[in-house]
């Protein structure tokens, strides 16, 4: 159905634009980095989809299923292995940004981002 | 057809995610999110990555957004 | 003399740009080098529009060349433009990855 | 001795999980640390040329259609591949010996960022999977992330938090890039992708071929600091340690080289990426040098002109012919060996002061002159003077520009390498030949000698690459030539 795959790359390029937007847009921190995992999520969701077959089974060769039939009908495995991956990486990525949202909201006091992620250069030049 | 509805149910949970002015309700909605994506892998053959994304996107990434948001402050102001 | 009034101007604007503290003369000096390189470089590239239209090369470095000395002191803008606010970072990430794309989606009969 | 490939990236990976984990023992930890540095350079000269195939999957040959695929991930290890990632080896070693020297007690997590982000450039050099690549990448920019924010530098957090968010963008965005060479050619093998382009079993002027090379693209300016990334790269250098900021700028050079290779290989059949890539070096050359003309902070202006360096190897390689590509890879040779020392050196000049202003200081000629002396030589050097190297590459690319008909450019290449010179003279006389204010202390500081050490050293590379280019020069061609 090649209608599935269109709607989940309109979804994925939906979810790209909301992280983009959320990245301009949103003055909270934390808000912000949530909506920047989504372009992460948008990303993954495009590369299962390019493995997708429609009517299709599982790529897991089960004792018993003839193998030139599994061939012809299973899914392309490939980007499987490689989503798995980005979607531990993008989970550690957000966990280290937290980490210093934290330490960096002890020293602030507020989470909006035009006071905590401000120019810093003018004030660390001269300190008289 | 379970397809689309999850595709809705993932957009409209990331839109409600980023308008929530209590920071914990936009933890629970990304969690929302992560778990619609989850099933949506199961749907498209991949149920290996399916397993990660569910453990990952509808657990580990909302705790980790609330401990963040119970170290510092709930509102959005 | 109206050119020798702007360029004594910007000598005067150079000092906000240093604010807190004092503006030594190695700094102006500097800061004048980077403004007459910023507007030769930039003018230098423009040439490089013959390859595609000598016309439109010509018409382009005449512009450039006119609005960059008219608005001479440019680099306290420039250095306004380039902080290190994650706003303004973020803004001109979006900016070009957005004409990246949109040029290479929609103007590929351009290749 | 092709097995000693992988152990180019398995042995700091490996060394540096061991360090992390048993890094009370504080004696030990040294002794082990500075072992695996002085290996670091070692294997890769002691290492045989070849290709090794993870899991021992050879190309298949498919008889029908006779195409090759590559299933495994593949290492492949040249002449280019052994200099780089003999420079980077030489450099990890420096920047361990200064750490392990410069505190009594070493951190164990510091030294294993250090050596992650050693072994992920190596990866990001050798291997010819462009997922593989990817995922090395964004381990680099975690151990970029965990350097900076590692410093005590005011201000570190808050850079190490930007250049994460806006990493958080570019990354994925490569992914997305990736994700659709992967649906036009249903691989990630960057050989099997360029023969399906090179074959025309690829259109390359579908739109999707098209947008997958804008978001690499992108990834590509993130990784490398070209605008609009240039104030975070810049930023980033300056909020990390000295000896950290040197390895980082070497990282930043790597695996710009690295992903620039993988790019030309696929997309060197639509010439929009080489005007690409010529229009953002050419931005990077303009913004990083007339930034760091005006700038006060003397780390930042190194930063600025590190990155404005950058914007010469992206020249060479935007030109596209076999010397220009030469020229602007052995620019990058340069530029990782002459930036390192000007940010070790300019290090020193922080230790001695605890001052960082360009304002404050002043007359540190009379007080270390060993160190002024070589920061002067790596000046010229990365001004392009004879006899150094800056100056062969920068003639090299001169002469390339102006054969491939753009005397344009080999104009502005000599306009930025001037006002490189001005910046440095402008800052070596406000530092070191001017009066020295009254307020400022430098009696009793003393200049570590193991950076006194290290600074030798690299002038020594500098030296012997600027007398005899010819060393590396002929490889590096040999090995345009083969992917060309």
């Amino acid at each position: 159905m090649a209608q599935t795959q269109l709607a989940i790359l309109l979804t994925s390029i939906a979810l790209v634009v909301i992280g983009l937007y959320s990245a301009i847009f949103i003055d909270n921190i934390i808000k912000k980095i949530i909506g920047i995992s989504f372009i992460e999520e948008g990303a993954n969701l495009f590369i299962v989809a390019i493995g997708y077959k429609a009517g299709g089974v599982v790529p897991i060769l089960m004792p018993g299923m003839d193998t030139s039939w599994f061939a012809a009908n299973a899914a392309y495995p490939l980007p499987f292995g490689l989503v798995l991956t980005s979607i531990v990486i993008g989970a550690s990525t957000l966990a280290v940004m937290l980490a210093l949202v934290m330490v960096l909201y002890r020293r602030y006091g507020t989470l909006s981002t035009k006071v905590m992620l401000a120019d810093t250069s003018k004030q660390e030049e001269y300190n008289e | 057809m379970l397809d689309f509805v999850l595709m809705i149910i993932i957009i409209l949970s990331a839109i409600l995610a980023l308008i929530q002015k209590d920071l914990l309700k936009a933890a629970i909605l990304t969690g929302f999110s992560g778990g619609a994506l989850a099933v949506l892998f199961q749907i498209l053959l991949a149920p290996d990555v399916a397993l990660t994304q569910a453990i990952v996107g509808a657990a580990i990434i909302p705790v980790f957004i609330a401990l963040a948001v119970k170290k510092t402050q709930r509102e959005d102001s | 003399m109206k050119l020798y009034d702007q360029i004594f101007d910007v000598v005067k604007q150079f000092k906000k740009l240093f604010s807190p503290g004092p503006v030594t003369n190695a700094d102006v000096s500097g800061s004048l080098t980077a403004e007459m390189f910023l507007i030769v470089s930039l003018i230098l590239s423009a040439i490089l529009l013959r390859h595609i239209n000598i016309l439109l090369a010509g018409i382009v470095t005449l512009i450039l060349a006119v609005v960059l000395i008219s608005s001479i002191p440019l680099i306290p803008k420039f250095k306004l433009e380039q902080e290190d606010s994650l706003e303004k970072m973020l803004f001109y990430a979006v900016l070009t990855l957005s004409i990246i794309v949109v040029f290479l989606y929609w103007g590929g009969n351009l290749v | 001795m092709n097995e000693l490939i992988p152990l180019m990236v398995i042995v700091p990976l490996i060394s540096a999980l061991i360090i992390s984990a048993f890094s009370k023992f504080n004696k030990v930890t040294k002794i082990f640390a500075l072992i695996v540095a002085v290996c670091l350079p070692l294997i890769p000269l002691l290492s045989n040329y070849g290709l090794h195939y993870f899991g021992g999957y050879q190309p298949i040959l498919d008889n029908v259609t006779n195409v090759v695929y590559h299933p495994a991930i593949t290492y492949s290890f040249t002449f280019l591949q052994q200099v780089f990632i003999a420079m980077i080896g030489i450099l990890t070693f420096l920047v361990v010996f200064v750490y392990l020297t410069k505190y009594r007690k070493v951190s164990g997590p510091y030294l294993f960022l250090l050596f992650l982000g050693t072994a992920a450039v190596t990866a990001m050099l050798l291997t010819d999977d462009i997922f593989h690549m990817f995922v090395f990448f964004e381990i680099l920019a975690l151990a970029q992330v965990g350097i900076v924010a590692a410093s005590s530098i005011d201000y570190s957090y808050e850079m190490a938090l930007k250049y994460m968010i806006l990493g958080s963008i570019g990354s994925p965005i490569m992914l997305l890039g990736i994700g659709f060479l992967l649906a036009i050619t249903g691989s990630v093998n960057v050989t099997d992708i360029a023969a399906a382009v090179h074959n025309g079993l690829v259109d390359i002027k579908s739109p999707v071929f098209l947008a997958s090379l804008g978001l690499i693209f992108f990834g590509w300016l993130y990784a490398s600091g070209f605008p609009p990334f240039h104030t975070i790269k810049s930023g980033i250098y300056s909020k990390a340690e000295p000896h950290g900021a040197a390895l980082l700028q070497s990282f930043t050079v790597v695996s710009m080289i690295s992903i620039v290779l993988i790019m030309i290989r696929i997309y060197s059949s639509l010439p929009i990426f080489e005007v690409f890539i010529v229009f953002f070096s050419i931005l990077a050359m303009i913004l990083g040098v007339s930034l760091a003309l005006t700038q006060t902070d003397f780390r930042r202006m190194i930063g600025f002109l590190a990155v404005g360096e950058l914007g010469f190897i992206g020249l060479g390689i935007g030109l596209g012919t076999q010397f220009a590509i030469t020229a602007g890879l052995f620019q990058a040779l340069n530029e990782i060996v002459i930036t390192a020392l000007l940010f070790i050196g300019f290090g020193a000049i922080v230790e001695a002061t605890n001052e960082v202003d360009t304002r404050k200081l002043g007359g540190l000629l009379a007080y270390h002159p060993k160190v002024s002396l070589m920061l002067l030589l790596g000046g010229l050097a990365m001004a392009g003077v004879p006899p150094f190297n800056g100056f062969q590459s920068k003639l090299m690319l001169v002469q390339a520009s102006l054969s491939c008909g753009f005397p344009e450019l080999s104009i502005l290449a000599i306009m930025v390498s001037i006002a490189t010179f001005v910046v440095f003279v402008k800052t070596f006389y406000v530092m070191f030949l001017r009066p020295k204010p009254n307020d400022l202390e430098v009696e009793g500081k003393e200049v570590p000698r193991s950076m006194v050490f290290a600074m030798g050293i690299l002038l020594i590379i500098i030296l012997a690459l600027g007398l005899f280019p010819d060393m590396v020069v002929n490889g590096i061609s040999n090995f345009v030539g083969g992917i060309l």
